[in-house]
Order: structure tokens, then C-alpha cells, then sequence
């Protein structure tokens, strides 16, 4: 038979630090990083000045956090092309919402957003589980419906501005720490729910059914809920990452474009499979920095703006490639009868 | 060993084409509503001049649309093809203004095939999901065109513009075009063996490798053909435009719209079931709608609001039958 | 049948529009001079109706085209993709709305699609218009289009030209010379000599925006700023701050910034602020946010602009041309620059941030309310 | 069966590793015209592997392969099908949504000649598939049947008609009858002995002994990659076999069965349930007993299991557990009023294949029993019963899918038990499963009996039904056609299940 060991002192052997047992799943796209802020260490000896990295990590924020939420939705077997849509949404809704209520409290606008973000996701989950349509096509359509419905509104323009209070976030430092600022902590804050989220039942719950959903429905798995929750997390995560993009620069109509890919590639950079069922989230997040790390040595080598994107693509593929990250489709067909396994 | 008898599943073309008859339900149900709405506002939506309109929309979209056929039948799809309309757009005007007609045409279908043939084996050999692929293609492609085109460039003789502006009676020389093609495409899905693989190999890809099916070489001609598609659209849109654009291909999208005029076509996005039957219809339904709201001055904004739900409805009916599926899978039964 | 224009028209767009982005051979030094010395001109028309304003025209009869209302106008848009678009957009269906002989007002939007626009040009000038505005997505790619729809209807054509001149008229303004002049002589002027400027550009390749900039480069060249760097930042306001302050910080701050557009410019102010380091003299446009971030702020900045009373021009020119009365064949309007002496007359108090204030909107009905105001 | 001596194939020192791990070792075997010559071995042994390596799916390392007596390398599967090799895979190789005639001709389409070889000759594909189909008697449906509307076993006809397409003098059959059931076992033998007369030659891969014996001439054992012999039948046993592959004794008898006193309280009681699928279904099981659950192939034994388990609900009926009335409308109901089902479908349906073993021993668990709900049950609790399982995993953060059949199988079984049922459903819980782990999970399931739990075991292995069974439900026609008790003959089950004689 296979292997040996009984699982007795297998568990015994199993009883190796948790950081270390993770490291292992992110240990690819760590390298990438470590290379790369390298990179950047030796093309601008001050990037590690405490205060840029700081910077860099605000930067980064939104991206990051977008990751977070897409590896919810691919890791569950699906894809989330609406998170772009949903940040410009985001941005140009709060600055109508002050436009047309001038003196609303910007608590109310944050929890506004947060509530439609959550609700796009609901929508997109029941479409692509109740509806069995694939999350595709389902957040395509989200994505565009998005697209149309805000400019409609706002008749390609968006009206008002963002208060201060309300771009605190995304803008300014911790009163008392200026060194640090806000954006950096809402980061940490998301980052560290990440990955308490995915140590959790339902997190893990969420992986299984990613690998196999019937099995899982048949374990107990309410499997069209839980992906909703998928779903629901992505939405929130695009509209927090819509606060700090509105924070950090103001009203833009197109905020968000572009967000949804580079969202999907920084996941898949982590080493995560499409198609569901495995990688980790802290490698989801480190692929976003990764990225994020690509864009900024790209600008510091003073890389053409054309060329920039040509790198990027390049670096991916091979990345990925090396990786040796490549997407299985559903392993084997399950509705047939069974055969014993090779 | 015997069971009892299971009636023949109809003719094999009607079966491969998945939901077909859905589609053009739904394409007609799509024209009449137009037709009311249309007449309603004291227009008339159903004049030759009209319908031509709506065709002539159709044809980028429709020749990219068929190529993506290809590719996602095959278990794949296509991210890079906007940005193959605009370089084959750009290189077959650039080389009719010194070399030709038909050196133009050739070279964009040349460079067609060799971005085609570079997205089949980073897919094939080095194993890259085909999103990631064909998204990191698109990219390489755009830093190109961006790096050195600045605008519209070359010039096509005007003997080439006919393609794009000349009819047949009433009907656009450009809607033959797309025709043939289709034609050429189904008869390569339903008739040849490659069309056969490609089917198997969306199907399930280890099946097909057991089975004997050259996998590799089929995904990689799938992808090559859907290039080629791509690269005639170029070839169209220059002669339409009289020059190439470097954001011929990409301010229409073509690269999420032709996916989603594929599986509004009823094909799996999965892959191995589907056909270019619906495509067409998808297209058709697309292109309509457009026109329906242009006759109805609607705001161009809202179009898109209706084009999303109108894409993820019609998929979700078709997906009623993808239920039946997962039930039965749930069964493990046959 | 054939839709080509039976001259055939086939687009010289070819010569020399590829090549690399950063070298300007989109220069073109007649153009240049011509632009420079029509900021000068004294314009034909009333003072305070600068959209009625002609800069040394020519007028040409057109009494062939007229005919008594009332009249069906057709309208066959590249777009609304941008705020500047949309503002136009509102103004001129404002002007429409003033003339109740505009019976029927027909619009196509191509939503930035030459290939549509084309379908567009053909289906209107099949439909039954007196006369056809165009404002084409491309020059080169809906010359065969609109060459066509002159055979069968008077064309007027604005913003963006064609490459015939079979239209009745070309309606705009200056041009993109002397756009980035202007910025760049205003840092020249203000900006210490031997000064660090920072060029935002939105994206090579489109060619009012290479004129801009070509300009603008002459300019230093000629002057004694240097140029620190020219980043792309594909109008995103984020990518603009981080730029803006990723200079900041390796250069300890700029001493001017030139940009082919405004509407990121308080991005770049607001880089400067969140440095705290005071914000150098800057170049913006005419739009709202900017005009109220200089104001309040206190900056040292210019606001050259790209006029949307532009788009009032073509109906007035199209009502003109249909009532036989001869209009300019190249009608060039007036390109004002904002300054500090006349930022007051143009800052309208509460528009929307990506208003523009070039709007010459003021008096049309329901004015603010229906820009957002 | 009349064989010459001349091997049709002749394998020497085939040795194959997959990343660094020995799966084959200087395996030698040969198989003589007419032959039926099976392979046998645990899970893992490595039978499917030598029989890809013969196929062409797999690349020797090092090893000669000869037809007649002539070398040959096989880079592809279909340079060994036009090398006259037939194979039908352990998985399953059809397309569900092509036709018979497709999946047949699969890979070797037909063209016509001059210009037509473009074309797939479609009318001569579909004639081929009939006549081949009429070859092996299966006459019930037509080549342009899409496959996904066969039976299980009319895709197994399909699969063998498949491998025979190809004019195939070497037919590889691996666990052909792992999805099949007794009565058309039965038909598979007719099919292999008419074969055989035709001087095929056939490589058989079973786990089922009998049919070893029934079957085959000869018989090479794999143990860990390596032939620990080959002998005739004839001239051996199932002791000796199993010593060969276990490489230890093994008790030849089912654990015994409960004792009258043993058994407890009416555990499940339905009566006259049934859903579009079963009807008038009436059953009673008792804690401590073992039901097994005899029946053709779609006679509606997985329905039925399915039913009590909610994944398919009864619609009429009624039913009851521990004289509470339960009608589970979701698994998920079902896990929390105690009832646990083991699907026949391992892979597809019982295991998350890339999660560990832990994970997926956890599952349950984790998916039905959030926070309070599994007080006491839990990671410990759960490493413990994969010890008393004695699963060889390796290590429990090893993912399932490298495990072999009867380990996963264990897994699976840990996975329910964590969550404390007290109805286990049990849908072929041995199929493909290795003689030793058979003898496990049988020793296993009759302790949890012992301990008081209530089984419903559905199998299509009669000895196996036969030796665990306190009682024999025989299904048919998606109904209940009679009720044995304890150790009934297999020809009367036989005869239930057939409808050929029905119950008093
Ligand atoms: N493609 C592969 N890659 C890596 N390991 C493999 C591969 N195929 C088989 N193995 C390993 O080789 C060993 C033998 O597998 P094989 O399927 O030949 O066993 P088997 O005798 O057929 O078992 P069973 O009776 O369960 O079918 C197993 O440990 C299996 O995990
Ligand atoms: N409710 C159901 N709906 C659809 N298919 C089912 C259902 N229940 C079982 N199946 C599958 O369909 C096939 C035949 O169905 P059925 O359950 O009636 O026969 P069965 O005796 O359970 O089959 P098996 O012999 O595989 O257990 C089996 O492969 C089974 O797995
Ligand atoms: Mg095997
Ligand atoms: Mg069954």
C-alpha cells in the first residue's frame, strides 16, 4: 500500500508550527516577492526608508485587499469580474450620496457602501448558484450592468465631492502616528479577518467545496449558500477598497477599471488554482504585492508607459508558468459511474 | 449484455448545437419587442435598410465571436483577441499602402496565426491557464501597439474598401464574408476530425488524450483558428475604416462581448458543448438590441445595463438545463 | 452599391503616425505658428457669445442647402466616454432646445466605435435629415463616411476634423498647440529659471493630446526649465498622486507641473499637500474642481482650455446653413486660458467637480440644474 | 479455452516511477492467444500502471515490450490500438455529451477517400458501431444515442465495443466489473469467453476473486510493483493468492453475524415510502443489525439510499428513526437527525480529493456541526478513529487524492463516523476496494453493529452481501421484491432480484 507511517505518529510529525505548515503553501510566490523588493532595493536604495514602505503598503492597500476577496470567490470555484465596476460604483455613489445630502455623516456613506457592495455579491452569488449561470458570465453581466447604471445616473459625469472626514481613510494618517496612515491599518485589519476567516469552518468549508461540491453537498455543506458568502465577502472587499481609492484621490468616473484583472492575476500569481479547491489567501495577498511591486519597479527603471504593460504580461505568464501553476479543469467527470482511482 | 432500448438522440447536428432553437426563440422574441417598441414611437424598425444595419453591426463582433467558438469548445478561451483585431487591423493597412492587397491580407492573417500559435503552447506546453495566458498575451500586445502606434496608420486602396462598404443588392459584400466563415467553421466543427477532438478535448481533456486524440495539437490549431477569426476581423474593420486603428478592437471589447455572444449562444463556457449555430444567433440577438435602442434614442449608458441582463437571463434559462446536470451528477448516475 | 464616396476618398492617415511615442513628429511647425498667431487674432463676432466667434474666417455661400424649417437635424456622436463629452453633450441639446424650428433632433451615439460611427453616418444619411453634424470618433478612419454623407446632405463637422473638405463647415477651436503652449509658457514665465518640471501626459498615441505635449516641448526646449520626467498616467487620479509623489520624494519636490489635461490636476495638487510641501506653479484645465482647489488654495496656476461651448457652435452654424446664410468654411473659435486675473469671472460657485467652466452654458435655460449644478 | 503457446504479448524488466516513487519493478509477464490471464494486487500494486505502460499511456523506463515475438515502443495510446491493443480503462473514457458512435470512433474517426478524407464519413462510423454492437449482443440502443442517456451498464458495453473497434487482438480489461452488478457480470463472462474463441487475447484486472477463478487461465500477482508469481488456476487458490498479495495470512470469513440477543431497538422504520424512483418501500432495521441491500443494476438500491439520506428524498411514505418521524429533505437534515451515507461514487462524491486527509476526515463536522453543536467531537477525536481505522496515509496533511482505494475508503468512513450517526448507509462501500482493505472495513462495520449502530449495507458483490448481512433486502423495479434472512443462497436473491420468482 501507500505510504507507511500510521496516522498516530503522523500527527505527532503534523505537530509542526502552524506559520511554518503555511509557509510551505506560499513559499512560490514569496520568492517572487522577495526578488522583486530586492529589485526595488537596489534600483532606489531609499525605497526602504520606513516612511515609502509605508507608502508602498498604502499603495497597495486596495489591491490587496480586492485579492483577499477574489481568492474567496476562486478558491470556491468561481470568478469575480465585477470588483472593478463595483469600485467606481463605489467612489462616484458616495460622492452623489454627499452631492444630493450635503451634510451626511461619513459613517452612513461607509456602511452605505459596505451594504451595496455586500448586496452586489449576494446578487451575483444567487445568480451563479441558483441560477447556475457560470460566475462568469453572471459577474460580466453584474460588471456591465454596474458600468451602464452608474454613468446612467450621473450622465457620464459624477457629481459632488468627498468631504475630508470621509476621505480620512484613505487619505490621512492615525492621529497621534502620522507615520502611519489609515489606509495601512483598514489593510492589516482586512487582512488579518483573511485569514482568521479561512483557519474557520466555513473557510475551510469554502476550500472543500471549491475541490468538489457534490462531495461536499453530500457532507452537509449548504454549497449555494456558502459560495454566496463568497461572493457577498468579494463585494465587501471591492466597496472597502472603493472607500480607499475614493479617499486617496478624490472623484474619478473610472476609478476601478482595470481592478478585476489584476485582481484575478494577483490571486493566481499566489499560486492559486482557478477552478477552486486550492491556495492560500496570505499567498492570494502576497501575489497582490508582488504585482503591485511590479508596477512601481517598472516606474522607477522608467519603463515606457507603453512597455510597462508588455513586462507585466510577460512576467506573468512565466511566473505562472514557472510555478508551475497550472489550472486542472474539474479533475475527473463524477456523473458517471465509478471507477477506482489510477 | 442487454438494458432496455434508449431512443437515438435526433439529428447529431441539432444535438451539437446545443439550445440553438432557445437562441433564435430568443433573437426573434428580441426583434418583435424592438419591432413594437420601435412602431410604438411612430418608427419602423423593419425596413431593409434597417435589417442591413443590424448585419453590418454584426460582423466584427461576429467574425471574433466565431473564433472564440473554437477556443472555448476546446475548453479554452481567448482574452488577446481585441488586441489582435486592432494589430491585424494596423498590419493589413500598413502593407496594402506598400505591398497590396494581398500581401496585406496574408501578413494579417500571418501575424494572426503566430499570436494564435504563441497563446495554443503557453496553454498546451508550458501549461498556463488559458485565462492567464491569452490575459498575458493581451498585455504583451497592448504595450506593442501602444509603444509604436500612436493613431490611425496605413491606408488601404480604395479598391479594398469595398469590402466594407459595398453591397450585394441590399446586403453588405462584409456580411458574406461572415457568412462564409461561419460556414467554413461549421463544417470544420461538424464534419472533420479536428472538429470531433476539439469537442472531446473540451470535453475531457484525459478522455481525449486516452483515446487517442492528438490533445495538444488540437487545442493549439483551436486556438490558432481562433486568432485567425480575430485576425479577419482585423482585416474587415481595416478596410472598413480605411486604415488601422490601434483601438479598433478594443474600445468594442470584443474580447469579454465575443465571450459572452458564445455562451449567449448556448455553447458551455466549460467547453465541448455548443456550436456556431448559436453563436451566430448570439451575435444577431447583441447586435439587435443595439439597434433597438438606437431606434429608441435610448442613453447609450443604459444600453449596457440592459445588454448585462439581458446576457446573464438568457444564459440562466440555458442553464436550467446545466441544473438537470448537476442533479444528475449529484446522482452519480447515468 | 457601394457607400464609398464616389471620389473615393481613401485616408491619408498613413504617413508617419506610427513611430515612437516620445519623439514629437507630430510636430508640424506651420500649424505651431499658425495656432500661436490665432491666439492673437481679434475674433469675428458678439463679445460676450464667444461659441459665435470665428477667428479670421473665411465665409463661404450656402445658399445651395437652403430651405425653410422646419428641420430635422441628425447628430451622429463618437461618444460620451469622457466628463468633457457629457458636458458638451448637455449644451448642446440645450442650444437645440432653444429653436423651436428644430423640429426633429436625431442622435446616434457610437460610444467610441469608429466601425459603429461609420454605421451610424450611413444610416442617418439614409434617414430623411436636412443636415448632418458629425463628431467623429477618428480623422482618418470616418473620412470615406462623412465624404460620403456630403454627397447626399450638408455635413457640419466639430471637435475633431476630417480629412476632406467637402463638409460646409469645420468647427473648432484653436487647437492643441496652442493648448500646450500656453501651460508651458506660464511655467516658463513663473518657474524659476533652472526648475524641475514634472510632465503629466494621459497616454501616447492620441494625437490631440501629442500635439499638446509636442508644444509644450518646444517650449522648454526654448526655456531654461528641465524637464524631470514625462509620465503617462492614463488620466487615473491615483496613478497621478503616486507619480506626483513618488518624484516628490526622490527629488525633494518639483518646482512646476505641466499636464496635457486637468481633470487629474487636484491629484497632483493634493500629492504636494499630503508631501507637505507647498504645491509649485501648476497647470490644469478649465474644470471645476480644479478652478476651486486654485481658488481656495491659493495656487499659482493656469487653466488653458478646450472649449465645450463648442458644441452650442454647430447647431447655430447648422440653422445658419440651412437658412442660406454664409458661415466660415473653417470656423475657428476662440480658445480662452484662464488666468489669475480672470479666474473669478469663470468660477461658478457649486458645479459639479468635473463641470467645465469653457461651458458658455451660463445662459441657457434650466442652467445650472441641468449640468448638475 | 484453446490457446497456442506462441505469447501474443510479451512484457520483460518493465520497470516505471512516477516523480521519484517505484510503481513498477522488472515486471515480467506474457499472455498466450486466447488467453484470459488476470492480474491481481492490493490498491496501488500497480496493475493499472503496467496496463497504461502496455497501452501506450505511459513511457517505460526501461523494459521490453513484444507482439508476436516483435519489440515494439508505444509513444502514444494510438500507436498501440493500430498495434492491435485494446484497453478499457479503470476510469471511465466516454464523452457524455457525444454519441455512441462518437465515443467509439473517438480519436480514429473514418474518412472517405479523394477530397471526402476531410470529412468524418459519419454513415460509415455509425454502421461500424452497430455491427460491433450486434457482435457483443447488445442490441438495446442505437449509435446515435447520446451516451449520458445509457446505463451504467450499457456505457460499459460501450467502453468494451471501443476497445475493440480497433481490430484489437490484445483486449486490457481493468475491473471491468467494478460498476456492474451480479446478473450482468454474468453477461460480461459470455462476452469474454466468445472473445476468446475468436483467439483474443485478454489481461484481466479484478479484485472480485471468483471472478478470477471463473475467468482466467493464469494469474500474475503484483505486490508494491514487483510479480510475486504467476500461476494456472487451476493449480491454485484464494489462500495462496491473497498470501501473494497481502504477503500475509488472511481469516477467509466474514466477521460473525449479530446474535439474537445483539440486537436492539427499531432503529429505521419506513413504510410504504417511495419518490419517482422507488415505490412502496417498507423497511424496518433494528440497532446492531446489518441490512444488506441485493439488486440488479438500476433496480433502485442507490435511490433507495439516497432517499433515507435526503439527497433524494422520499415524496410518500413515511418514516421513522428511534420511533421519532423523520423525513430528511437535505443531507444536511439527514447528518443532523443521525443518518450518514457512504456513496458509491468515491471519488466524484465522497472525498474533496486536494484537501488532506484531515480535512476531509473532518468535513462533516466542520459543515454540519458548527460551534456547540459538536461539543467533544473533534480534531483529537477524529485523528483517534483514523488510527483505529488503521489508515496508511503517510501523514494526516497528506492530500487524499495520492491515497489508494481502500485507504480513501477508510477516510471516508472516519469522515461519517466523527459525526456520531446512528443510521450508516453504506452504497457499495468495498467496490474497487483491495482484499485486505475489504476485510478491514468488514471487520470494522460489524464492530460499529456491536456497538449498537444501525447499517444498511447495498452491494452488488453477493458473497460479500451474503457474508455480512443479518437480513437481505432484494430490490427491483425500484421497489422491495422480497426479504431474505441471514446467509440466503445467492440463486435465490438472484431469482428475486430478476423477478423470476416473486416473494410470497
Ligand atoms: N500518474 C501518476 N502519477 C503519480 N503516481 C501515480 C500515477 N498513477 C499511479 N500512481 C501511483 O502508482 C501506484 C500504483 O497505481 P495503480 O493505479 O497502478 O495501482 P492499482 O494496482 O491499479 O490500484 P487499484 O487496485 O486501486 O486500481 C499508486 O501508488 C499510485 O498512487
Ligand atoms: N434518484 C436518482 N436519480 C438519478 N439517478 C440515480 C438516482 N439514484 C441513483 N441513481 C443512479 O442512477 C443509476 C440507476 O439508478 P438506481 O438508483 O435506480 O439504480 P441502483 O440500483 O441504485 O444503481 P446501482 O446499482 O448503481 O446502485 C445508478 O448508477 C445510480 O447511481
Ligand atoms: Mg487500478
Ligand atoms: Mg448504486
Amino acid at each position: 500500500m501507500t505510504g507507511t507511517g500510521r496516522v498516530s505518529d503522523a500527527a505527532h510529525r503534523r505537530r509542526i508550527p502552524a506559520p511554518l505548515a503555511g509557509l510551505r503553501a506560499v513559499a512560490p510566490v514569496l520568492v517572487l516577492l522577495v526578488a522583486l523588493l530586492v529589485a526595488l532595493a537596489v534600483v532606489d536604495p531609499g525605497f526602504f526608508d520606513p516612511e515609502r514602505l509605508l507608502a508602498f503598503l498604502r499603495r497597495s492597500a486596495p489591491l490587496v485587499i480586492l485579492a483577499a476577496g477574489q481568492y474567496l470567490v476562486i478558491v470556491s470555484g468561481g470568478f469575480d469580474l465585477s470588483v472593478g465596476a463595483v469600485v467606481t460604483t463605489g467612489v462616484v455613489v458616495a460622492a452623489e450620496l454627499f452631492n444630493l445630502a450635503p451634510g451626511l455623516p461619513w459613517l452612513v456613506v461607509v456602511a452605505v457602501l459596505l451594504l451595496g457592495g455586500l448586496l452586489v455579491g449576494v446578487v451575483n452569488g444567487i445568480v451563479s448558484t441558483v441560477f447556475a449561470v457560470p460566475s462568469f458570465i453572471a459577474t460580466l453581466g453584474m460588471m456591465l450592468v454596474l458600468q451602464g447604471a452608474v454613468f446612467f445616473w450621473t450622465q457620464g459625469a459624477p457629481r459632488g465631492y468627498l468631504p475630508e472626514d470621509y476621505r480620512m481613510l484613505g487619505r490621512s494618517a492615525v492621529p497621534g502616528a502620522e507615520w502611519l496612515p489609515w489606509a495601512v491599518v483598514v489593510l492589516a485589519v482586512v487582512g488579518l479577518a483573511a485569514v482568521l476567516f479561512m483557519r474557520s469552518d466555513t473557510g475551510r468549508t469554502l476550500v472543500a467545496t471549491g475541490d468538489n461540491d457534490v462531495a461536499a453537498g453530500l457532507a452537509g455543506v449548504r454549497v449555494a449558500r456558502l459560495r454566496t458568502l463568497a461572493f457577498a465577502l468579494s463585494g465587501v472587499a471591492a466597496a472597502v477598497a472603493a472607500i480607499l481609492v475614493g479617499g486617496f484621490t478624490g472623484v474619478s468616473a473610472q476609478a476601478g477599471s482595470g481592478y478585476e484583472f489584476q485582481a484575478i492575476t494577483a490571486v493566481v500569481l499566489g499560486g492559486v488554482a482557478l477552478g477552486g479547491g486550492r491556495g492560500s489567501v496570505v499567498a492570494a495577498m502576497a501575489g497582490a504585492f508582488s504585482l503591485q511591486a511590479l508596477f512601481t519597479l517598472l516606474t522607477l527603471l522608467g519603463v515606457s508607459g507603453a512597455w510597462e504593460s508588455a513586462v507585466q504580461g510577460v512576467i506573468v505568464i512565466t511566473a505562472v508558468a514557472v510555478g508551475g501553476i497550472s489550472w486542472s479543469r474539474r479533475s475527473r467527470r463524477t456523473h458517471q459511474p465509478v471507477r477506482e482511482p489510477v | 449484455m442487454t438494458a432496455p432500448s434508449v431512443a437515438p438522440a435526433g439529428r447529431p447536428r441539432l444535438r451539437l448545437g446545443g439550445p440553438v432553437g432557445v437562441v433564435y426563440l430568443a433573437l426573434v422574441g428580441v426583434y418583435l419587442v424592438g419591432w413594437l417598441a420601435v412602431a410604438a414611437r411612430g418608427g419602423d424598425f423593419v425596413t431593409v435598410g434597417n435589417t442591413v444595419t443590424i448585419l453590418q453591426n454584426s460582423v466584427a463582433l461576429g467574425l471574433v465571436a466565431v473564433g472564440q467558438t473554437y477556443v472555448i469548445l476546446a475548453g479554452s478561451l481567448d482574452l488577446s483577441v481585441a488586441y489582435l483585431v486592432s494589430l491585424t487591423s494596423l498590419v493589413t493597412a500598413q502593407t496594402m499602402q506598400t505591398a497590396g492587397v494581398v500581401p496585406g491580407v496574408l501578413a494579417a492573417l500571418a501575424v494572426a496565426a503566430v499570436v494564435g500559435l504563441g497563446n495554443g503552447l503557453v496553454v498546451t506546453r508550458l501549461g498556463v491557464n488559458a485565462f492567464i495566458a491569452t490575459l498575458g498575451m493581451a498585455l504583451i500586445l497592448r504595450g506593442y501597439l501602444e509603444h509604436n502606434y500612436t493613431g490611425p496608420a496605413g491606408a488601404v486602396p480604395t479598391s479594398f474598401q469595398h469590402l466594407g462598404y459595398d453591397r450585394v443588392g441590399p446586403v453588405p459584400v462584409s456580411v458574406f464574408l461572415l457568412a462564409a466563415t461561419v460556414a467554413v467553421t461549421w463544417f470544420v466543427l461538424r464534419r472533420t476530425r479536428l472538429g470531433h477532438h476539439i469537442y472531446a478535448v473540451g470535453g475531457d481533456e484525459e478522455v481525449a488524450r486516452l483515446s487517442g486524440v492528438p490533445t495538444t495539437r488540437t487545442r493549439v490549431t483551436a486556438h490558432v483558428l481562433c486568432a485567425l477569426c480575430a485576425g479577419l476581423a482585423g482585416v474587415f474593420l481595416a478596410s472598413r475604416l480605411g486604415a488601422g486603428a490601434p483601438w479598433a478592437g478594443t474600445e468594442a471589447q470584443y474580447d469579454l462581448v465575443s465571450i459572452a455572444a458564445v455562451v449567449l449562444g448556448g455553447t458551455l463556457l466549460a467547453g465541448g458543448r455548443g456550436g456556431v449555430a448559436g453563436t451566430v444567433g448570439g451575435v444577431l440577438i447583441l447586435a439587435t438590441l443595439d439597434n433597438v435602442f438606437d431606434q429608441l434614442a435610448v442613453d447609450p449608458f443604459f444600453k449596457n445595463v440592459v445588454r448585462g441582463v439581458v446576457i446573464v437571463v438568457a444564459v440562466a434559462l440555458y442553464a436550467r438545463r446545466g441544473v438537470d446536470a448537476r442533479r444528475r451528477r449529484m446522482r452519480g448516475g447515468s | 452599391a457601394s457607400d464609398l464616396p464616389d471620389a473615393g476618398a481613401g485616408p491619408s492617415a498613413g504617413d508617419g503616425t506610427e513611430a515612437d511615442a516620445t519623439d514629437s513628429e507630430f510636430f508640424d511647425q506651420a500649424e505651431y505658428d499658425r495656432q500661436l498667431a490665432l491666439r492673437d487674432a481679434v475674433p469675428d463676432g458678439p463679445a460676450d457669445r464667444p461659441w459665435e466667434q470665428a477667428l479670421d474666417p473665411e465665409y463661404v455661400p450656402t445658399e445651395e442647402y437652403r430651405q425653410d424649417g422646419p428641420y430635422h437635424l441628425c447628430f451622429s456622436n463618437a461618444g460620451l466616454f469622457n466628463p468633457w463629452r457629457s458636458v458638451g453633450w448637455r449644451t448642446m441639446r440645450a442650444e437645440v432646445d432653444l429653436h423651436p424650428e428644430i423640429a426633429e433632433f436625431t442622435v446616434l451615439d457610437a460610444q467610441g466605435q469608429d466601425d459603429k460611427q461609420i454605421s451610424d453616418i450611413q444610416s442617418l444619411t439614409g434617414q430623411d435629415c436636412d443636415l448632418l453634424i458629425v463628431s467623429p470618433n477618428t480623422t482618418a478612419t470616418l473620412t470615406p463616411a462623412v465624404a460620403a454623407a456630403c454627397e447626399r446632405l450638408p455635413v457640419i463637422v466639430f471637435d475633431r476634423g476630417v480629412d476632406t473638405d467637402c463638409p460646409v463647415t469645420f468647427i473648432s477651436p484653436i487647437g492643441g498647440y496652442a493648448y500646450g503652449a500656453a501651460g508651458a509658457e506660464f511655467l516658463a514665465e513663473t518657474v524659476e529659471p533652472g526648475g524641475q518640471v514634472l510632465a503629466l501626459r494621459i497616454s501616447p498615441g492620441v494625437d490631440v493630446l501629442e500635439h499638446r505635449w509636442a508644444a509644450a516641448e518646444r517650449v522648454f526646449e526654448d526655456s531654461d526649465l528641465e524637464v524631470v520626467g514625462v509620465q503617462f498616467t492614463e488620466d487615473d487620479p491615483a496613478t497621478v498622486k503616486n507619480t506626483v509623489s513618488d518624484y516628490i520624494q526622490r527629488f525633494g519636490g518639483l518646482d512646476g507641473v505641466w499636464m496635457d489635461a486637468g481633470a487629474t490636476a487636484v491629484a497632483a495638487v493634493e500629492a504636494f499637500e499630503d508631501a507637505g510641501v507647498p504645491v509649485p506653479p501648476i497647470t490644469g484645465e478649465d474644470q471645476q474642481d480644479f478652478l476651486q482647489a486654485w481658488d481656495e488654495r491659493g495656487l499659482t496656476a493656469v487653466a488653458p482650455g478646450y472649449p465645450t461651448f463648442q458644441w452650442r457652435t454647430p447647431v447655430l452654424a447648422a440653422l445658419r446653413v440651412l437658412g442660406g446664410q454664409e458661415v466660415p468654411e473653417r470656423w475657428v473659435l476662440p480658445q480662452p486660458v484662464i488666468t489669475q486675473d480672470t479666474l473669478d469671472d469663470y468660477l461658478q460657485p457649486d458645479m459639479p467637480p468635473q463641470h467645465y467652466a469653457l461651458c458658455g452654458c451660463e445662459d441657457l435655460p434650466d442652467f445650472p440644474a441641468a449640468w448638475g449644478g | 479455452m484453446n490457446h497456442s503457446r506462441t505469447p501474443v504479448l510479451t512484457v520483460r524488466g518493465m520497470s516505471k516511477s512516477f516523480v521519484g516513487i517505484r510503481v513498477l519493478t522488472e515486471v515480467d509477464l506474457d499472455l498466450a492467444r486466447g488467453e484470459v490471464h488476470a492480474v491481481v494486487g492490493e490498491n496501488g500494486a500497480g496493475k493499472s500502471t503496467l496496463m497504461k505502460v502496455v497501452a501506450g499511456v505511459h513511457q517505460p523506463d526501461s523494459g521490453r515490450l513484444e507482439i508476436d515475438g516483435v519489440p515494439h515502443r508505444f509513444p502514444d495510446p494510438a500507436s498501440a490500438r493500430d498495434a492491435g491493443i485494446g484497453i478499457i480503462h479503470q476510469e471511465l473514457t466516454l464523452l457524455p455529451d457525444r454519441s455512441v458512435a462518437e465515443n467509439v470512433f473517438l480519436g480514429r474517426e473514418p474518412v472517405g477517400r479523394g477530397v471526402r478524407r476531410l470529412l468524418v464519413d459519419r454513415a460509415a462510423m455509425v454502421d461500424r458501431t452497430r455491427a460491433l454492437l450486434a457482435e457483443v449482443g447488445a442490441v438495446s440502443f442505437d449509435p446515435d444515442t447520446l451516451v449520458r442517456r445509457l446505463s451504467v451498464a450499457q456505457q460499459q458495453v460501450v467502453e468494451i465495443v471501443k476497445a475493440l473497434a480497433g481490430d484489437a487482438r490484445i483486449l486490457v480489461m481493468d475491473e471491468p466489473t467494478a460498476p456492474l452488478a451480479e446478473h450482468e457480470v454474468g453477461l460480461l463472462y459470455d462476452l469474454v469467453r466468445r472473445l476468446t474463441a475468436r483467439g483474443i487475447a485478454i489481461l484481466y484486472i479484478s479484485h472480485r476473486m471468483r471472478e478470477i477463478f471463473d475467468l482466467a487461465d493464469r494469474v500474475t500477482v503484483l505486490k508494491d510493483g514487483r510479480v510475486t508469481g504467476t500461476l494456472a488456476t487451476r493449480d491454485t487458490n484464494r489462500g495462496e493468492l491473497v498470501r501473494l498479495m497481502v504477503g500475509r495470512e488472511l481469516r477467509d470469513y466474514y466477521p460473525p453475524l449479530a446474535a439474537p440477543g445483539d440486537l436492539g431497538e427499531v432503529r429505521l422504520a419506513v413504510r410504504g415510502a417511495g419518490n419517482d424512483r422507488l415505490r412502496d418501500i417498507t423497511v424496518e432495521v433494528r440497532a446492531g443489525e446489518v441490512v444488506g441491500v441485493a439488486g440488479l443494476q438500476g433496480s433502485g438500491r442507490t435511490s433507495f439510499a439516497r432517499a433515507l439520506f435526503g439527497a433524494d428524498p422520499f415524496t410518500t411514505g413515511e418514516m421513522r428513526l428511534d420511533g421519532r418521524p423523520v423525513r430528511p429533505t437535505s443531507p444536511r437534515a439527514a447528518i443532523r437527525a443521525g443518518i450518514a451515507l457512504v456513496t458509491e461514487d468515491r471519488k466524484g462524491q465522497g472525498l474533496v480529493l486536494r484537501q488532506s486527509v484531515r480535512d476531509n476526515a473532518l468535513l462533516v463536522l466542520r459543515a454540519a456541526f458548527a460551534g456547540r453543536r459538536r461539543a467533544g467531537v473533534g480534531p483529537v477525536a477524529v485523528t483517534e478513529l483514523l488510527t483505529r481505522l488503521d489508515v496508511r496515509a503517510g501523514a494526516s496533511d497528506r492530500e487524499v487524492r495520492f491515497l489508494s482505494g481502500g485507504n480513501q475508503q477508510k477516510v471516508v468512513l472516519a469522515k461519517w463516523l466523527a459525526a456520531r450517526p446512528r443510521l450508516l448507509v453504506l452504497d457499495e462501500p468495498t467496490r474497487g476496494v483491495d482484499v485486505g482493505a475489504k476485510a478491514a472495513i468488514h471487520e470494522f462495520v460489524r464492530d460499529l453493529a456491536r456497538q449498537g449502530l444501525a447499517v444498511v449495507m447495498v452491494s452488488s458483490e453477493l458473497p460479500e452481501l451474503i457474508g455480512m448481512s443479518d437480513r437481505v433486502l432484494v430490490f427491483r423495479d425500484g421497489t422491495i421484491s422480497g426479504e431474505l434472512p441471514a446467509r440466503p443462497s445467492e440463486e435465490r436473491i438472484m431469482r428475486l432480484s430478476t423477478g423470476a420468482e416473486v416473494a410470497a
